[in-house]
């Protein structure tokens, strides 16, 4: 993106590191102390300029602590004591602070705010650190922190590195960072008008790449500009087919989200014919769920996730037999006041959180497993937490699938729902059928909440925003119908995300809407409706 | 079918605009004329390339094994079911097939339904107000009014049903015998062309079973009726041409002791040993 | 098998069933009769807890000494061996044939989880249609769905309202024999609902004449006078 | 029973002959009468004193009322559960509001003669086509009710010609609504997007923030509600009205005694939307903001509840829930803040658990008692 | 009377999607009665709350004003959150000649003689925050992104206004996006603006997303891996608060501007910061912007009704006008004819504890501009409101006072 190196001085560097590496044996600790209290200082500075050169002093002493303070400074916890001394913060959550001396890495207890000033960097700063880091990293022997560097340097390269890069390529025993590296040099080349490099270049779908390339098309050159603006057709085309797949990606996402969310009330509403306006809140206090683990195992994040997932499912299924015991067992054949009870409950639930958690929203945190993306090439990654997203909404579809289908149960709510007096003369114990099953929609309702704390906010609005997208994908896949609801969730997220980049967002959201009260012009009863004598009355 | 054309066809849209329905044409031949109907549900052919005619004024019993079709037959004529193939005409002017349900109803085609149907939140007595041949459009519907010869008319059908003690009675609350007099009753209300009668005397004692009979027999002449029913003795107490359906289509058809006689209509619907019958 | 002492039963205020006493002899048919009204869907629904009784006592002999039935929930009254075909067929409309057949396996003590096969011999049409809608079938076939619905929890006590309503003629003299047949071999006693009186004749044991909510008349079946039908089943 | 036949010569005369009828008019107008002498009569620091703030509140509680006969009046007797029924409210209003917007010349912040503030700032150079018309009042007032009128007939064409019913019916008309609110969020729609539309003047020449307009508009949302509630019953006692029922009961057997269904629950809807648009440009100048909120599927739901809360079908009752719903809002979000939403809902729950049908359903009850226990106990038979 | 409280109206919702943003701010002003009754209370009077829920409700919003004037005739108010809150209760505190404290940045273009705009208008928020993109990170492409309302709109307007004329950024480099409130899906949006800033040249995206939305849209930034060293967000209605419900870690580094963080490194800040915690009882609280626009207009009204000598509305109105007193950061606030009040600008990095390290900030406060010069309808507007002149929309090329005072007062003149 920026020059942000001046190229002698990454020469420094290189040489520097090596050197450093030999030299370090032989330095004495306390001759090193005044120093490296010297180089601190020099960061406590206002000017960011002042901060950058100070970094590069750092960077240039031969401390062998040098990147461990370059990556607190990063982290942004290096900081300094009101009486001069500088710390390391090991945690800055709440007001008070354990902290760790920089020099000598001792502990220090707990600090207050007040005491510590932080070293402040900004964005450029940033980039420094990271590139500096990155370019000692690239002699690191972990493979993964070379090819981090190594993708830093596409576009980053000119003459002076050019040359002790092309010795690195030649070392590296690893491929990939070996493919970066000489995609980096090849860049290099391009933009000094070697044809070589284009050749190099051809079908590399990195954005870098294309900008060297776009660049080259318009060169002086026209045998350079010719090869450059054939390799980018090329590399557009297959641009193109991966942006197809990413919107299928994003559609098939945004759709195991509203499948999440409905499916709950697909059972609710859409087998026992509830009208569960609380079916929201469920959600919410899955997602709920999922705080409070995470609050009960701080720093496990991901184990708080894996046991809510149990954990959501029975909060909300318990709230869901309260509800069902508490006043829509009262309700029996009278379906529409269910709506109105329910709505009354869901003010309840809102309000309960407000007063009990919080107005505000509640930070969930995302496991490092979760985060980031799956990278399929350089122009398509699939982000994690939207694909354990759309795998757990599977799951919990087929499961969901398998109770109804094949188990005793699915088979004596369904009769319970379609006539219930003569249910229970055939010996169909109704109201534990509906116990059971409020519970089990309630549940997965607590489980999408579960999923979706790792893509929203978790706050006493949650259900609010699900509740009105969940009535239309049950109601639009036909009511009463699992498969419905998959494929309609799916396609309304498919069909949303395939018009959004030309509609824009509101206008997306608008076309499908029209659509489905179109859709629903022509199959008035959804997409997979109810057929037979009986549902045509 | 397009939006466009059934805007412009604005006698659709506006009640007050559509042609007073032309009466039904009987002058050259049946009233009811079925050809070829077929129809199937997922591939299963509940009528199979049905012909069936039905004169003016006559009275006409239909039978057959449970499943033979009887009741979809009626589905098709009352335009509730679409056949896959075939032809259905009322009368020489009106295919039915290109007719909606109340178009055919107000053709002066009345239905008893063989799952007695009545409209629960009304009285007994609006229960047959509703019925009654009347200008169904909208305004006229919107300013009708209670004449006191609609409620003549009214009463001496509930005295023919026997429901004049519950006329103010929600139908809802109607046991299924009851149900089903009010159900003949509605019909009696539409004066129809033609009625086609499902089941009339299912959940009636032998009495009210001779009435209906009586019922049945005076309107034919003046009106068509056509009647399905599994009650033999009733049947052979009405009837005077008899159509056996089977597996949808005609398996015989000729007066009741001719096709009670046919030994395939033995074999599949009335049993060997038919006491009822006899 | 049954007694019925005292029943009253109201539908918000009208009084429906009138100090009503009934006794269902075991292994035997009992067939009420009556007009349209008179209260012979409820006094069925009654005993199967579908209505709610205002007081009286239905005593029924199970397999454990004699049961209170108005003690009892709905659904536990069939798991005591109480099978019952309603008016109207009240067949679940979309489930499927077996599956409607199905539910009556929940009322069963042997935890069966196949519909047996005796089902489909007595009503092969229903074998047929196994996996069609419920409420697709024909009136007639709803029926049999139900009758056989009810025999699936093998019954000790079965009640049938108007059972051949709807049914083609050589299949309620079926259903005739079936039911002597059940009542021989398997000792089950019947409480039959039925206007057709060559049907009742034919194939019930004792009769009971129902007028405005309580029995009017009753005895063997052969005492079924001309006049005794004039007089209560007349409009 | 309502067969009972009137001697009325017209249709629209019929409800006058019912005692529910006679009993709701009654009431209301004593109600109008006794806030407006109590208003205007009696001194400021009086105890019985209704100010100027209450008349408003009161204004704006009966253009609820209407709106909730109106849904009453589809839900109730035609079965159709619309839960987008503030979509016609929010049009009727929006009319009101451009005719307001229109209203306040160049008094505006940027002074423009021709274009609303909004517009100005976001460098509108003339205004869009559909704001023409509407500085006339004439023009304005018959878009209050030929706009909603005019989508309800569109829609409830391609809806009921489709025999569109139950929960798919209901899903649509939510669709709609919520699609026009992301419509009119939309700053491009040129209807004030979020902001909507504000900072009225003047109605017919009257100074809207002066207290006698505030009077006056209550008084005329107060006979408005008359005259819908009028209408409606005039609507459900006629024949028409069964045949709605019987739509609502049994749909498919309504046609096949000769009913064109479709056409009825057109009309009957139309007319509804029509009532909803009245109300809601009875609203707008009264609580002087429109804005797409009254689109948002929540507020048609909330609709829906006022009725079932009043009593679902008997009329009076959709009138009562609207009052008692937004008066205990009033009255809990004053008093309790923190907490009014648990109130509320408690309420909700309570009504419906205790009373199935509604507070109406509890007067009758009372009546049904009081009528019970007036004649001494006769012999049945 | 003189011994009868004075009551102080508060008008923010506490129900509904505003209760969020609105709650702690209806706690802020009760903490500063607290203090303000712990202090003596004002004139030798006690303070007293009156506290309503307008429920993100905007008629129930000019309801509750109503309500608070006209009823409970209380003396000022502080409250809303969203403009088109501020616009439904305009009418009625101007009607019922009453005070309106509005504590939120919000895009100008208004001045009326009962608000007091103590949180930022574009010019104080928007405008240095694009130069300090500009001229200190070396930012040459725009994604504006921002939720479909009249804030963002009006402040994108003016922005793109102001970068095309002032800092010749070419059409092709200005990407616009507006989204429905509450957006939760941005898996498109994000791509769309990571492509746009692949295309070589520094990048940075100015969000006025509000509220929820934004929890899902960094989420999405952070697992489509953008990261604040490439692209830079900087959010206009991002706070502290707001961070509150997001996992910070991997946003460090996006900006956001404001008149005040909660990590303002001043004896004041840590004062406040600390009632606030004791306040709320809940050790993790936080404090952000419009808490603080709130803590200065209070101060101002408090020092303004002692100056008065009394709580009179007019009487307050005339005497706020140069009220200065000190904001949390250091410096001092002053009430500016134009009803808006001088504040520095803040530019702050997300920190991965969820406060924002201050990287920037402007030399000296800044005034509230109330018409934007970049727009050609406000260009020559100007809001006065002490006498003579007393207008909040003077038209200095006409010379004349248009809009609703004059009407107002033709009225005022024809009704006498
Ligand atoms: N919608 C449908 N889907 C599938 N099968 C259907 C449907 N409607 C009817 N059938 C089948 O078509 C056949 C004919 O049914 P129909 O009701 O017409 O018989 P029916 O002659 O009236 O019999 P019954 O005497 O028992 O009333 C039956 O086998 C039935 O199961
Ligand atoms: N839910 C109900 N509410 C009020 N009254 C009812 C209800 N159900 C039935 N009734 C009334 O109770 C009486 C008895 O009804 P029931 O259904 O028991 O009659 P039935 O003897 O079975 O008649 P049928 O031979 O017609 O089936 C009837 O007069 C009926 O109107
Ligand atoms: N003023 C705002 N942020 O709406
Ligand atoms: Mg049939
Ligand atoms: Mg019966």
């Amino acid at each position: 993106m920026r020059r942000f190196f001046s190229l002698g001085l990454l020469c420094l560097l290189l040489l520097s590191v090596t050197v450093t590496a030999q030299a370090q044996t032989s330095a004495t600790v306390e001759a090193n102390d005044a120093a490296a209290l010297e180089l601190l200082n020099a960061l406590d500075v206002r000017s960011y300029s002042a901060k950058g050169e100070a970094i590069n002093a750092i960077l240039q002493s031969d401390d062998e602590r040098a990147r461990d303070w370059l990556q607190s400074l990063l982290d942004g916890r290096l900081q300094r004591t009101d009486d001069g001394r500088f710390v390391v913060v090991l945690d800055n959550q709440g007001r008070d602070w354990p902290v760790a001396d920089a020099l000598t890495n001792e502990p220090l207890g707990e600090m207050s705010r007040r005491d510590l000033d932080r070293i402040g960097i900004n964005n450029n700063l940033r980039n420094q650190l990271r590139s500096a880091i990155a370019v000692v990293d690239l002699y690191s022997p972990n493979v993964e922190r070379r090819r981090i560097s190594a993708s830093r340097l596409l576009g980053e390269v000119d003459e002076e590195l050019a040359e002790p890069l092309s010795q690195l390529i030649a070392e590296e025993e690893d491929a990939e960072v070996a493919r970066r590296l000489t995609q980096a040099l090849a860049i290099y080349q391009v933009e000094s008008g070697e044809l070589e490099g284009v050749e190099t270049l051809r079908g590399s779908l990195h954005p870098r790449v294309r900008v060297a390339l776009s660049r080259a098309a318009n060169s002086d050159d026209p045998i350079i500009a010719d090869a450059a603006n054939e390799a980018l057709s090329s590399i557009e085309q297959n641009l193109k087919i991966n942006r197809g797949l990413e919107t299928l990606y994003f559609g098939l996402s945004l759709g195991s989200v509203l499948v999440l969310a409905a499916i709950g009330l697909a059972i609710t509403f859409g087998v026992m014919g509830v009208i569960n306006m609380a079916h929201g809140e469920l959600i919410m206090l899955g997602a709920y769920t999922t705080w409070m683990m995470q609050q009960l195992l701080p720093g496990q994040p991901g184990l708080a996730l894996i046991l809510s997932i149990p954990a959501g499912f029975m909060v909300a299924a318990l709230v869901g037999i309260a509800i069902e015991r508490g006043v829509i067992q009262f309700l029996k054949g009278r379906p529409l006041e269910t709506l109105l009870a329910t709505f009354g409950i869901s003010l309840i639930l809102q309000q309960l959180v407000r007063t009990v958690i919080s107005p505000l929203n509640r930070t969930v945190i995302t496991p490092e497993w979760m985060s980031g993306s799956l990278v399929i090439n350089d122009a398509l990654s699939l982000t994690l937490n939207r694909m354990f997203v759309l795998g757990f909404a599977l799951v919990v579809f087929a499961a969901l699938m398998l109770i109804m289908r094949r188990t005793r149960l699915g088979l004596e709510v369904r009769a319970v729902t379609q006539n219930r007096a003569m249910a229970r003369s055939m010996g169909i114990r109704a109201t534990r059928v509906d116990i059971m099953t409020f519970a089990l929609g309630s549940g997965v309702a607590g489980l999408a909440g579960v999923a979706l704390s790792q893509l929203t906010n978790v706050g006493p609005n949650l259900g609010q925003n699900y509740i009105i997208d969940s009535f239309m994908v049950v109601v639009f896949g036909g009511v009463g119908n699992l498969w419905g609801t998959l494929v309609a969730g799916l396609s309304l997220g498919i069909i949303n995300q395939v018009l959004e980049p030309w509609a824009g967002a509101v206008l997306a959201k608008i076309i499908v809407l029209v659509f489905i009260i179109l859709f629903i012009q022509k199959r008035p009863r959804g997409l997979f409706p109810q057929k037979g004598r009986a549902a045509e009355g | 079918m397009s939006l466009l054309q059934s805007l412009t066809t604005r006698d659709r849209v506006f009640d007050f605009m559509a042609p007073q329905a032309s009466p039904v044409d009987v002058r050259h031949g049946p009233i009811l004329y079925m050809e070829d109907v077929t129809v199937s549900f997922d591939g299963f052919k509940a009528i199979n390339n049905l012909n069936l005619t039905i004169d003016d004024g006559e009275l006409r019993c239909i039978i057959g094994p449970n499943g033979a079709g009887k009741t979809t037959m009626m589905d098709i004529i009352t335009g509730k079911t679409r056949p896959n193939a075939g032809s259905v005409w009322f009368g020489s002017r009106h295919n039915l097939l290109q007719m909606n349900e109340p178009d055919i109803a107000s053709l002066g085609i009345g239905r008893k339904f063989q799952k007695p149907t009545v409209f629960e939140a009304l009285s007994v007595f609006e229960n047959l107000e509703l019925a009654m041949a009347a200008d169904k459009r909208i305004f006229p519907t919107l300013t009708a009014r209670m004449t006191g010869e609609i409620k003549d008319r009214i009463n001496e059908v509930l005295e023919t049903i026997g429901l004049t003690e519950l006329r103010y009675q929600p139908a809802g609350i109607l046991s299924h015998g009851q149900k089903q007099w009010l159900e003949i009753g509605m019909l009696l209300m539409q004066r129809p062309r033609l009625l086609l009668v499902d089941e009339p005397v299912a959940g009636m004692t032998e009495q009210e079973m001779e009435r209906t009979a009586e019922l049945l027999t005076g309107l034919a002449g003046k009106q068509s009726v056509v009647v399905v029913e599994h009650d033999m003795g009733f049947v052979r107490s009405i009837a005077r041409k008899v159509t056996v359906l089977h597996q949808g289509s005609v398996l015989a058809e000729g007066s009741m002791d001719q096709v009670s006689s046919d030994p395939k209509v033995v074999e599949v619907y009335l049993g060997a040993d038919d006491e009822e019958a006899a | 098998m049954l007694a019925i002492e005292k029943l009253n039963q109201f539908y918000g205020e009208s009084h429906t069933l009138w100090d009503l006493d009934l006794d269902v002899p075991e292994g035997q048919c009992t067939c009420v009769m009556g007009r349209n009204g008179v209260g012979k869907t409820t006094l069925m629904k009654a005993i199967m807890g579908e209505v709610a009784v205002k007081s009286g006592q239905l005593r029924y002999q199970g397999e454990g000494g004699e049961i209170e039935l108005t003690k009892k929930a709905v659904e536990a009254r069939s798991r005591l061996g109480i099978g019952f075909v309603p008016q109207g067929r009240q067949i679940f409309p979309l489930l499927s044939v077996e599956e409607n057949l199905r539910t009556g396996l929940a009322a069963r003590s042997d935890g069966l989880k196949k519909i047996p096969e005796r089902i489909y011999e007595l009503f092969p049409v229903l074998k047929e249609m196994k996996h069609r809608r419920g409420g697709d079938l024909s009136g007639g076939q709803q029926q049999q769905l139900a009758i056989g619905r009810a025999l699936v929890i093998e019954p000790k006590l079965l009640i049938l309202d108007e059972p051949g309503e709807g049914i083609q003629p050589n299949i309620v003299t079926q259903i005739g024999q079936v039911i002597r047949q059940l009542i021989k071999e398997d000792g089950l006693t019947v409480l039959l609902v039925e206007q057709k009186l060559p049907f009742a004749r034919k194939y019930a044991d004792r009769f009971v004449i129902m007028d405005r909510g309580r029995p009017v008349a009753k005895g063997e079946i052969a005492e079924l006078s001309n006049e005794l039908i004039k007089q209560h089943l007349t409009v | 029973m309502m067969t009972q036949s009137s001697s009325s010569q017209f249709w629209l005369t019929r409800p006058f002959g019912e005692r529910a009828t006679q009993i709701f008019l009654g009431v209301l107008f004593a109600a109008l009468l006794l806030v407006t002498v109590l208003h205007v009569a009696l001194p400021q620091g009086h105890p019985l004193h209704v100010n100027a703030y209450t008349v408003n509140l009161f204004g704006k509680y009966l253009s609820y009322a209407l709106l909730a006969v109106a849904v009453d009046l589809v839900w109730g007797y035609l079965g159709i559960l619309s839960l987008g029924h503030g979509a016609f409210f929010a049009i009727g209003g929006y009319a009101m509001g451009m005719y307001l917007m229109r209203q306040i010349g160049d008094r505006g912040t940027y002074g423009d003669p021709v274009l609303p503030d909004f517009m100005v700032f976001l460098n509108w150079d003339s205004l869009p086509w559909y704001w023409l018309g509407f500085d006339m009042a004439w023009f304005a007032f018959a878009m209050v009710l030929l706009a909603p009128g005019l989508l309800a007939l569109v829609f409830g064409f391609l809806a009921f010609r489709s025999r569109v019913t139950g929960v798919y019916l209901s899903i649509i008309t939510q669709a709609l609504t919520f699609a026009l609110m992301l419509a009119f969020f939309r700053n491009e729609m040129g209807f004030g997007g979020n902001n909507g539309l504000t900072d009225f003047r003047e109605l017919l020449g009257y100074n809207l923030r002066s207290n006698d307009t505030r009077l006056g508009l209550f008084i005329a949302t107060g006979v408005a509600l008359a005259l819908g509630y009028i209408l409606c019953r005039a609507i459900v006692t006629s024949k028409l009205g069964r045949v709605c029922v019987a739509t609502r009961d049994a749909e498919a057997r309504t046609r096949f005694i000769g009913y064109r269904v479709e056409r009825f629950q057109l009309f009957v809807f139309v007319v509804s939307a029509m009532l909803a648009g009245l109300a809601g440009a009875l609203y707008v100048p009264q609580v002087g903001i429109i804005n797409p909120s009254e689109f948002s599927p929540i507020f048609s739901i909330e609709i829906v509840l006022w009725v079932a809360l009043g009593g679902r079908a008997t009329l009076y009752g959709a009138v009562i829930g609207a009052i008692l719903v937004n008066y205990a809002k009033t009255i809990f979000t004053g008093v309790m803040p923190d907490a009014w939403l648990f109130a509320l809902g408690a309420m909700f729950v309570l009504v419906t658990v205790l009373l199935p049908k509604g507070v109406a359903g509890l007067l009758l009850h009372l009546k049904r008692r009081k009528k019970s226990a007036a004649l001494p106990k006769e012999a049945t038979a | 009377q003189d011994d009868d409280p004075i009551k102080v109206g508060i008008l923010h919702s506490l129900s509904g999607t505003m209760a969020i943003s609105e709650t702690v701010l209806k706690d802020t002003v009760e903490m500063l009665i607290e203090q303000q009754n712990d202090a003596g209370g004002l004139l030798g009077r006690q303070l007293e709350a009156v506290v309503v829920d307008p429920a993100s409700n905007w008629p129930l919003f000019a309801e509750r004003a109503r309500e608070l004037l006209a009823q409970e005739e209380v003396d000022v108010i502080f409250g809303n959150w969203t403009s088109v809150s501020r616009k439904a209760v305009l009418p009625v505190v101007e009607e019922l000649n009453g005070l309106l404290f509005y504590p939120v940045q919000y895009e100008g273009e208004e001045s009326s003689e009962n608000v007091f705009y103590t949180g930022a208008a574009p010019n104080q928020q928007a405008i240095p925050a694009v130069e300090y993109l500009i001229n200190e990170v070396g930012i040459e492409r725009f994604a504006l992104v921002g939720t479909d309302y009249v804030y963002p709109r009006t402040t994108n307007r003016i922005l793109e206004a102001f970068l095309k004329d002032e800092h010749g950024i070419a059409d092709e480099d200005i990407m616009i996006n507006y989204t429905p409130f509450g957006h939760s899906d941005w898996q498109n949006i994000v791509s769309e603006i990571r492509r746009f800033g692949e295309e070589g040249k520094p990048t940075a995206v100015i969000s006025t997303i509000n509220g929820d939305a934004n929890v899902p849209f960094y989420t999405e930034l952070s697992n489509q891996g953008i990261d604040a060293a490439d692209i830079p967000v900087i959010a206009f209605s991002v706070g502290e608060q707001e961070l509150t419900g997001i996992d910070t870690g991997p946003l460090v580094g996006h900006l956001a501007a404001w008149n005040y963080f909660m990590s303002v490194d001043t004896d004041d800040n840590y004062d406040f910061i600390d009632a606030w915690i004791d306040y709320t009882g809940d050790e993790e609280a936080v404090t952000n912007d419009p808490m603080e626009a709130h803590y200065i207009g209070f101060n101002m009204w408090a020092e303004a009704v002692r100056k008065a000598g009394t709580t009179d509305v007019d009487a307050v109105k005339d005497a706020i006008i140069g009220v200065a007193v000190p904001n949390l950061s250091g410096g001092y606030a002053a009430m500016m004819p134009n009803h808006h009040i001088t504040k520095p600008v803040l530019i702050g990095e997300v920190q991965d504890n969820g406060q924002f390290d201050i990287v920037w900030q402007t030399p000296s406060t800044v005034a509230g501009d109330a018409w934007s010069d970049y727009l050609p309808g406000s260009r020559d507007l100007i809001a006065d409101w002490r006498k003579p002149m007393e207008c909040g929309n003077f038209n200095v090329v006409n010379g004349s006072c248009g809009g609703s005072t004059a009407a107002e007062e033709a009225e005022a003149a024809l009704a006498e």
